[in-house]
């Protein structure tokens, strides 16, 4: 009976991986997009519940629990309550094919599928039908409209995404994730910055196939520039309008679930995912020194007691010990010097600040430039990324 | 076991949302019935081995098209038509026209000899089909970006005739 | 058994299990959670005014072109897969097979560029 | 017991019935394109499973099964254009209120 045995370890994996989400990437996310909003804005952020307001987001979702559960006249019921959970288990879904680290021989991912990236790809797509569904069964005019326009702007996003995912498929020559980190392991870099038979040289091309995909998958989460469906100013919160309590909270946790899904799969196609960075020791104490002034110079001036610089104090404090462990371990020949997860979890969380970051930096776009810059920018330059990179590969520098 | 278990179950993922597509008075219950279809046919595509297909399978089926459908019932105020008769005069009829097709294709099903080959599990993978769209199929390959060039431009103009 | 159908008795396996984990707080929420039914509660909430009609309109027909678009390029997207995997075994002629489709393509693009479907006015 | 060809072909048969029986008594041409779709499935079914059964080795049957999800949208595309021009110029998708082509 293996496929009995199967099944269990599969379900007990489902519980792990379920419980990451609510609690990484839903209570942990959550709590960071307030901190890091506050601090961008020189405010302090959650500060009351728990030691710097931690337990912030454990008090919402108990508060979340109690709250009744409305259901609007005329609603649906059926689909009303199906297209959260729709959302949140595609949004589940996605992390099958991540792969989080490597311990000796043994990858740890949950399946390592043939067809990864498509996967993906795939399962992203499934998260319009909930928000369609949801707009719809809501029986609002708001949470309707909210659906259609999120309808379409996801769509149109989803072929730069897959172009992005493409031009990585394409070099690597696999569509496993697990088949593309050993691709960059093999190479001896990130296909950010070398690709094959082009070396560094093929880096402008990894840079813009980088920045197609981030742009698509910001908007395909549809997170700030690109939150018009959920516009608060113009149209009360979009599709989800008329979600009350633990449904609104499934819809937020499969958002999160996916947002930090594409930041670790945009982590894994051209930051090299589990790998380590492959630097000389001279490079790290030179960063680490660095770092150390940074340190010092914020506690002479006294800058380190006003709260808003604080943080920096602490990442460059963080910093420092990184780059001074590294350092000692490549001097002492140990390769990795950190378990791999370490640096897939740094990777992806340094990726979801930079998302956090441009929704304070950038202003909403309006819908007509949203569909513009996919259609008319976004498509046109990740197909010719992806043909004059194909072309240099095969044609020019032909193996 | 395992085996048949999982097709049974599959069968049963695509054939029974199926009966409501056909049958079910609301449109968008309909339309949303479509998507455990289409994910039970991924299911026997993966029995088959056929991972590729399955894939574009969710892709294009469950992401794509059911969207498409989606939006042209919203569009064309079909979500608010729950009280409006879906059915034409012909439901016997077509009953009997579905039932009676049935059972000519099941009769030529069980009276055809099969010819089998003895090969067991095959290992399909993506490559392969990449190589036959390339090399033997690489005519139809081309064409087909023909069609999708003809029903592109071909529904813009229905589309948007009349503005 | 063969990998394929493990790695995706795994996706089915995390599909129905989380669906049961999803719908686990709805169930605590209906134990816990109080209920009253008020006529306005139950209103749809559209900024305080009075709903009037039903919730659909008449809603502009460039939602569907553009997600008629859309799925002719993710449709043309679905041969670049496999032809990403092998353009390198089968080398130049395969790539410019490749560059044909996409020129055909591009040319639907280009229409509807031109006849401004890509518009939202 | 086995699962062989002929259970994929029994399934892929309900289902074509299922949607013919869909396409001959909808009234809304929406869910005549649904019906239709379910077809196109049911066929897709076949070849693959053709593919699995009769000729392992090749993967003529997968590629067509690609090539009838392509034309799939494609008509889905057509046919739903189709839908919008009819409910614009004659307010209804019924199909069996649209007339006007029979005098």
């Amino acid at each position: 009976m293996d496929w009995l045995t199967e099944i269990l370890k599969a379900a007990l994996l489902t519980v792990v991986v379920f419980t990451y989400l609510a609690v990484v990437t839903a209570m942990i996310g959550v709590y960071l997009e307030r901190k890091i909003s506050g601090w961008i804005q020189a405010r302090l952020g959650p500060k009351h519940v728990g030691p710097q307001g931690l337990l912030q987001t454990v008090a919402d979702t108990v508060k979340l629990l109690q709250k009744e559960h409305i259901t609007p006249r005329q609603a649906d019921v059926l689909i009303f309550n199906a297209a959260p959970i729709m959302v949140a288990v595609a949004g589940l879904l996605d992390w099958v094919v991540i792969p989080f680290g490597r311990i000796g021989e043994r990858v740890l991912v949950v399946r390592d599928l043939n067809i990864g990236v498509l996967y993906f790809a795939a399962m992203a797509s499934l998260t319009v039908i909930g928000i369609l569904a949801g707009g719809w069964s809501s029986n609002n005019k708001y949470a309707l409209l909210g659906g259609l326009r999120s309808a379409s702007q996801m769509v149109s996003y989803e072929i730069p995404l897959a172009l992005g995912i493409l031009w990585v498929a394409m070099i690597a020559g696999t569509l496993s994730t697990v088949g593309i980190v050993q691709a960059q392991a093999q190479q001896g870099g990130w296909f950010l910055f070398k690709l094959p038979q082009l070396d560094y040289a093929g880096a402008p091309f990894g840079i813009l196939a980088a920045l197609t995909f981030l742009t698509a998958a910001t908007a395909e989460v549809n997170r700030v520039p690109f939150d018009l469906p959920e516009a608060e100013s113009e149209l009360v919160a979009g599709y989800f309008a008329e979600y009350t309590g633990m449904r609104f909270a499934l819809f937020q946790l499969g958002e999160y679930a996916e947002a930090f899904a594409m930041a670790a799969l945009a982590a894994i196609m051209f930051l090299g995912g589990w790998l380590e960075p492959n630097l000389p020791a001279w490079l790290w104490i030179t960063l680490g020194l660095a770092a150390v002034l940074v340190v010092v110079l914020l506690l002479i001036t006294g800058a380190s007691r006003d709260l808003l610089i604080r943080p920096i104090l602490i990442l460059a404090v963080l910093g420092a010990a990184l780059c001074v462990v590294m350092f000692f371990g490549v001097q002492a020949g140990r390769s990795p010097v950190l378990p791999s997860p370490v640096w897939f979890l740094t990777k992806m969380f340094a990726l979801v600040f930079f998302l956090i970051w441009m929704r304070w930096t950038y202003p909403r776009l309006r819908l007509d430039q949203l569909l513009n810059l996919s259609w008319k920018v976004l498509l046109p330059v990740g197909l010719l990324n992806l043909l004059i990179t194909g072309f240099l590969i095969t044609v020019v520098r032909a193996p | 076991m395992g085996e048949l278990a999982a097709f049974i179950i599959l069968a049963c993922v695509t054939l029974i949302p199926a009966v409501v597509v056909v049958t079910s008075g609301n449109i968008v219950r309909s339309a949303l019935s479509l998507i455990p279809t289409f994910l039970g046919v991924t299911g026997l595509y993966i029995l088959l081995h056929a991972e590729f297909v399955a894939g574009i399978q969710i892709l294009i089926y469950a992401g794509a098209i059911t969207v498409l459908i989606l939006f042209v019932i919203m569009l064309t105020a079909g979500g608010t038509g729950t009280r409006i008769r879906q059915v034409n005069e012909q439901v016997p009829l077509g009953a009997m026209a579905a039932v009676w097709l049935g059972f000519l294709i099941l009769l030529v099903i069980f009276r055809t000899r099969w010819p089998y080959t003895a090969t067991p599990a095959p290992q399909y993978n993506v490559a392969s089909i990449g190589t036959a769209f390339l090399t033997d199929y690489v005519l139809i390959f081309e064409v087909t970006s023909l069609v999708l060039l003809v029903s592109l431009i071909g529904a813009i103009i229905v589309a948007r005739r009349e503005e | 058994m063969p990998k394929v159908i493990v790695d995706w008795l795994y996706v089915a396996v995390f599909a129905f299990v989380g669906t049961i984990m999803a719908a686990l707080p709805l169930g605590i929420v209906w134990l816990l959670a109080p209920r009253a039914d008020l006529p306005q509660k139950t209103l749809t909430y559209e900024s305080g005014v009075i709903p009037f009609g039903q919730a659909w309109a008449q809603f502009n027909v460039r939602y569907y072109l553009f997600a008629l678009i859309f799925v002719v390029f993710d449709v043309e997207v679905i041969y670049l897969y496999p032809w990403a995997v092998v353009f390198r075994q089968l080398g130049a002629f395969a790539f410019f097979e490749m560059v044909i489709f996409l020129l055909i393509l591009l040319v639907g693009l280009a229409y509807a560029w031109r006849k401004g479907a890509l518009e939202w006015t | 017991m086995h699962v062989g060809l002929t259970h994929y072909l029994v399934v892929s048969t309900i289902l074509f019935c299922i949607g013919l029986y869909g396409v001959l008594t909808r009234r809304n041409a929406v869910a005549i394109l649904m019906g239709i779709e379910l077809m196109l499935n049911a066929s897709n079914i076949n070849l693959v499973a053709f593919n699995r059964y009769l000729a392992p080795g090749a993967v003529g049957g997968q590629t067509f099964a690609l090539v009838i999800i392509t034309l799939a949208a494609c008509e889905a595309a057509v046919g739903l254009a189709l839908v919008m021009a009819a409910y614009r110029s004659l307010e209804t998708i019924h199909v069996d209120e649209i007339n006007v082509m029979k005098w």
